[in-house]
């Protein structure tokens, strides 16, 4: 089952330039509306989603995506709300889910427990920023036992060696953060950006997934031919805090 | 990254992967520092002529007298330079950003002593500074934000999260993963990824080298206890290290007890069943947080011990019980403190009062003729908003409702 | 009563009658010590259990190369315990008062800092306390107040006169002439009637002694120069007694020149012709007086400077021509602050930064092969109110009203 | 002219058990009021007078007095003033006058100006709390030339042997300070008083004056066959103070 998503991806991608995949907060602005917007994405044509488990210590999370992580906890969003969030999407929706969390989230829940769990609701796979392959032994076994994709994460400064490290480890698609920093700041689409890419094309076969920073129609036509899918990331959630859920399928329709 | 700094279950590096080249360049430096026999003495040399070290060793003959037990020694981090064991740590991690080429320092603060211990080591090193600090301990500790501004560091209060010193420690990350090039992030505690608790307890076990060899010379033995207030664990870690491998000496750590244990309004991680393990800014430790795994709301009256998590290293001496762990509240806090000033004419940090309470419990049921060693970390006219509240002193209101009518003015 | 500590034509002990038997005994006591060989061993040995000593000598580099001339060194007073020079003096005299058989204290205070040193050994000492402050001063040095109250000291604010430093000393004198069988006054700087001069000064050669064989040790040179601040002028005695007898070190004492010279509003009794030879306070030396010998209203940002009389001692060294005084502006003393905390994280008090200011006018014009020795007196944190104020901080102001505005509620 | 004081103390101590000396502080509350009190005590028939000169550092005066010194000088109040005071004085009143008041003053006048003025100003002594005769040649030489009383002061701290030096060095009269302190406090006239005044007599031929804390009737009573003088200080400051200078002349016609 690990090259399940990998064909998905390599099958949409025949008929599309690039594939886009986007990312929502679970529970906010509440449960309800992320259903909805999930509901949107997917009618406005969006090809792979992660939904993030809430965590009170995003620490790779820029202010906007942090923000929403907190009103969703305050709202009283629980892991087991997220797994029941899960189920129903995956039942609904045809297009792969990845489930976006903390190392703390899993570990608190037991890795076995939670794969099992994750796998039985339907969810692809999963990125953890803050698992690192060398903390991962028990994850990774666990994700392997039940079929679901490590996500890993390539960076600007991570070096050619290690990107072969994370290329062994990690399955479904390889995450690259267009830059340095935090979710949900500007991003300068450049030459630099177009280096990097090379070295992560040359490090990995999985399918490239950019993120950070792609925020429009213009962002997302630059990364035509040098990645396999667009991350939208806060750029939703910013659409959601100023437009209303309803302007959500909109934008994404926009994008392409 | 190979070695990942791990201490039984607890410690490990979980961090984004932005920064593992940054982390790599760290360890290496600092596996270069702990191998260089020329940099341990460059260290003491710049704590002996910039700060006070070796800080004295006091001995508490009033105190003693009153309790009636062991004979009480304290040792005077509070005579650092900045007035705190903080800068012991600052000043170690600057020599060391130095040797990599850094020009840009972050860091977190909740007490915000180890945030004028950063801004201070700033200036000195010429370093550009940024510090983070939690709205909440921005506001209690404005006097450290005024000196930290006036050296030359940015203060930014964080207002994420419950806005205290853990979510200063998130926005530190959040800023090093965008500047790690120029920047170090100056951690405070021995706390958070490899090789943070390691090295931070390098650093600050100059307290309890000094320590050990102080008692000897004084008592010409060693002490029956040796007591610290645990926030991240730094300080007890420093002194702790002095006299671990000693098997007639107990380690004892203070934690916050805050409105009282079973209130849940408290920060002891190591002496309740309130918390668990977890993994959380980049570490493996004890943490209070329900069973979901999201850190909760912690209550000390002193920011400094307002935390969630705690030294990985402290948890296995925990688990291991080779170091023992108890409590102290904020009442009982601000009476170890009257009676510390009262009879010593000595003004213990609030944090490090934990430490004077947690002992003043226990010293009377120790023979004369044995001693202790209270680990005083910091001084505490850095805190005078918060202790003047907790004395409700009428004086005090009056004069500072006098001195907003001038500014109103 | 024989001797009358004479300096010149300065000095004496004008004195009520009442005290002469007092002053008798206090001078018996002291020149028993002084020549007791195990005293100073024991004063030493309680400075360096209880407090810093010896405290550091400074190298401040950035300074340095921010003038390019002279290397600055920095003796470190401000580490002493209770944050001043003043912890000297007054552990010193509470080792005389144990000897005497005494049980209460007595002091003036201006800056605090006095004040709070002498709460601090009555605490240790377990003498009752009673601190008398001008009512200004109290104002203006509030946080201090606090702490000595919570030493168990009772502070009475002194409403006469113009209600700085000059009327506290008289009310503690009030006060001496009525309880002197138990009680000592603990005079703060090296005035007053002999023999305080020679007694202060005496407790204070420690930071002379100590500085002199930290900058041979370190330069295996003696200072070009050597800088302190002058109030009563107590540290300038400590430091400059290290140096007197060397021919090739320059001793400068710089005074207070408030709003300016000549404005008339300054605290400069030996740098200007607007002071003559007077007696009051028990002493004869330079006064800021009128014609008649009524003393003027002086200024100075700095409470501790802000006083009308000077020591007798740095009078004769005046008139001799073997020290030289100079003064520094307000305005150059918040300026000599800001620099040196950016430059070296090192915060002075407002009064050791007229020593900072006086340097930094010349060191430009002193060679790199050549040092000086600036001593800090005291730490700025105390004055926080004031320096807040001065850079008229508006988030400092914000704080305040906030806080004010939770008292209110 | 030295024993002039002492000579019309024993004569006046014929007719009257006890002598009264007030006191009062030189342009308190106005230079005028005070000419006005003065007149006031010789009317009701006091026998010598104080004259203070203001001085900012009174450290031997209590509350009262301090305060006295302080409006004194806040009113402008110059030295100039007082010896033109006294020449006034001296003139209307039979009465001999002393000044009081701290060494700077004489300091700064430079002590045989001082002591020259005095003389002329017919002043037939002077009380200078902080001038003890150790610091005291040139004040005691040029007072000596002037024929003027230097005053000393005997308080319950004095040893017999310095008594006999102070006895030796003053001349008109003798202080005995009642008590320890300062002036404007209470005294309590107990036995341990007599045993000092008995102390005092022995070491001294000058007559005695009582003071600190004497302020009634009673008090002024007690001390009749103890000393030759009772005097009034800060009482009669307070008299002014509360009931107007009108209530001096029967305050102290109510001593006696
Ligand atoms: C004076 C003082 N003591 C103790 C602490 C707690 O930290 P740690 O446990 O790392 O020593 C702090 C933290 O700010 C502090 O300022
Ligand atoms: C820090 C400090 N420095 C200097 C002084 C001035 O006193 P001195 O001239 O006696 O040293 C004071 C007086 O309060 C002080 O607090």
């Amino acid at each position: 089952m690990t090259i399940v998503l990998e064909a998905y991806i390599r099958e949409k991608r025949e008929k599309k330039d690039i594939l886009l995949m986007t990312h929502i907060v679970l529970g906010y602005p509440s449960m309800e509306a992320s259903m909805e917007i999930v509901a949107q994405m997917v009618a406005a044509g969006v090809d792979l989603m992660e939904l993030q488990i809430p965590f009170s210590e995003p620490m790779a999370d820029g202010p906007v995506i942090l923000k929403a992580n907190q009103k969703a906890l305050e709202a009283g969003v629980r892991v087991a709300d997220c797994f029941k969030f899960a189920k129903e999407a995956t039942k609904r929706f045809e297009i792969p889910f990845l489930f976006m969390t903390y190392t703390n989230i899993l570990f608190k829940y037991g890795m076995e427990a939670f794969a099992g769990d994750m796998a039985r609701a339907g969810i692809k796979g999963a990125i953890v920023p803050d698992l690192p392959p060398e903390e991962g032994d028990a994850y990774l076994n666990a994700m392997a036992e039940q079929g679901c994709h490590p996500v890993y994460i390539f960076s600007p400064t991570t070096t050619d060696e290690r990107m072969e490290l994370l290329s062994g480890k990690g399955s479904g698609l390889m995450y690259c953060m267009a830059r340095k920093g935090v979710t949900g700041k500007e991003t300068t689409f450049s030459h630099d950006l177009d280096t990097y890419l090379d070295r992560c094309k040359k490090a990995t076969d999985l399918p490239l997934a950019v993120g950070f920073g792609v925020k429009d129609k213009e962002d997302v036509a630059y990364l035509k031919g040098k990645a396999d899918i667009a991350v939208i990331g806060s750029q939703t959630i910013r659409i959601v805090n100023e437009q209303g859920i309803d302007a959500v399928g909109p934008f994404i329709r926009n994008l392409q | 990254m190979d070695k990942r700094g791990y201490y039984g279950e607890f410690g490990g590096a979980f961090i984004p992967e932005i920064l593992s080249a940054t982390f790599d360049d760290l360890v290496a430096h600092f596996n270069g520092i702990k191998n260089d026999p020329l940099f341990w003495d460059s260290y003491v040399d710049l704590m002996s002529t910039y700060s006070c070290r070796a800080t004295p060793l006091t001995y508490a003959e009033n105190l003693t007298n009153h309790f009636g037990g062991a004979k009480i020694y304290i040792k005077r981090e509070d005579l650092n330079h900045t007035g705190a064991h903080k800068a012991n740590n600052v000043m170690g991690q600057g020599l060391l950003v130095k040797k990599m080429g850094k020009t840009r320092v972050i860091a977190e603060t909740g007490a915000g002593q180890h945030g004028v211990a950063t801004a201070t080591m700033a200036a000195k090193f010429g370093f550009d500074c940024t510090i983070y600090m939690g709205e909440v301990d921005v506001k209690r500790q404005r006097p450290n934000v005024f000196w930290m501004e006036q050296m030359g560091a940015t203060v930014i209060p964080v207002t994420d999260g419950t806005r205290i010193l853990k979510d200063a420690i998130n926005e530190a990350f959040r800023d090093w993963v965008t500047n790690m090039e120029t920047t170090h992030y100056v951690l405070g505690t021995a706390c958070g990824p490899h090789p943070f608790p390691e090295m931070v307890s390098y650093f600050q076990s100059i307290i309890g080298k000094e320590a050990r060899k102080q008692i000897l010379e004084r008592e010409g033995k060693l002490p029956a206890r040796v007591y610290a207030c645990v926030g991240g664990g730094s300080n007890a870690m420093g002194i702790f290290s002095g006299f671990l491998p000693d098997a007639g000496v107990t380690c004892v750590g203070v934690e916050a007890a805050g409105r009282g244990l079973a209130t849940g309004e408290h920060a002891s991680r190591l002496c309740t069943d309130d918390a668990s393990v977890g993994v959380a800014q980049g570490y493996k430790t004890f943490f209070l947080q329900d069973d979901d795994g999201q850190m909760k709301e912690t209550h000390s009256i002193a920011a400094g011990l307002d935390y969630v998590g705690v030294s990985p290293i402290l948890s296995q001496l925990h688990v291991e019980k080779k170091a023992r762990f108890e409590s102290a509240t904020d009442e009982e806090v601000i009476a170890a403190l009257k009676l510390t000033m009262q009879k010593e004419g000595i003004i213990p940090a609030l944090e490090s009062a934990h430490a004077f309470a947690g002992a003043f419990k226990e010293v009377g049921n120790l023979p004369p003729d044995q001693c202790i060693i209270i680990n005083q970390s910091g001084r505490g006219d850095k805190d005078i908003f918060t202790v003047a509240d907790a004395f409700d002193d009428p004086q005090w209101k009056a004069f500072i409702k006098e001195k907003a009518g001038d500014y109103r003015a």
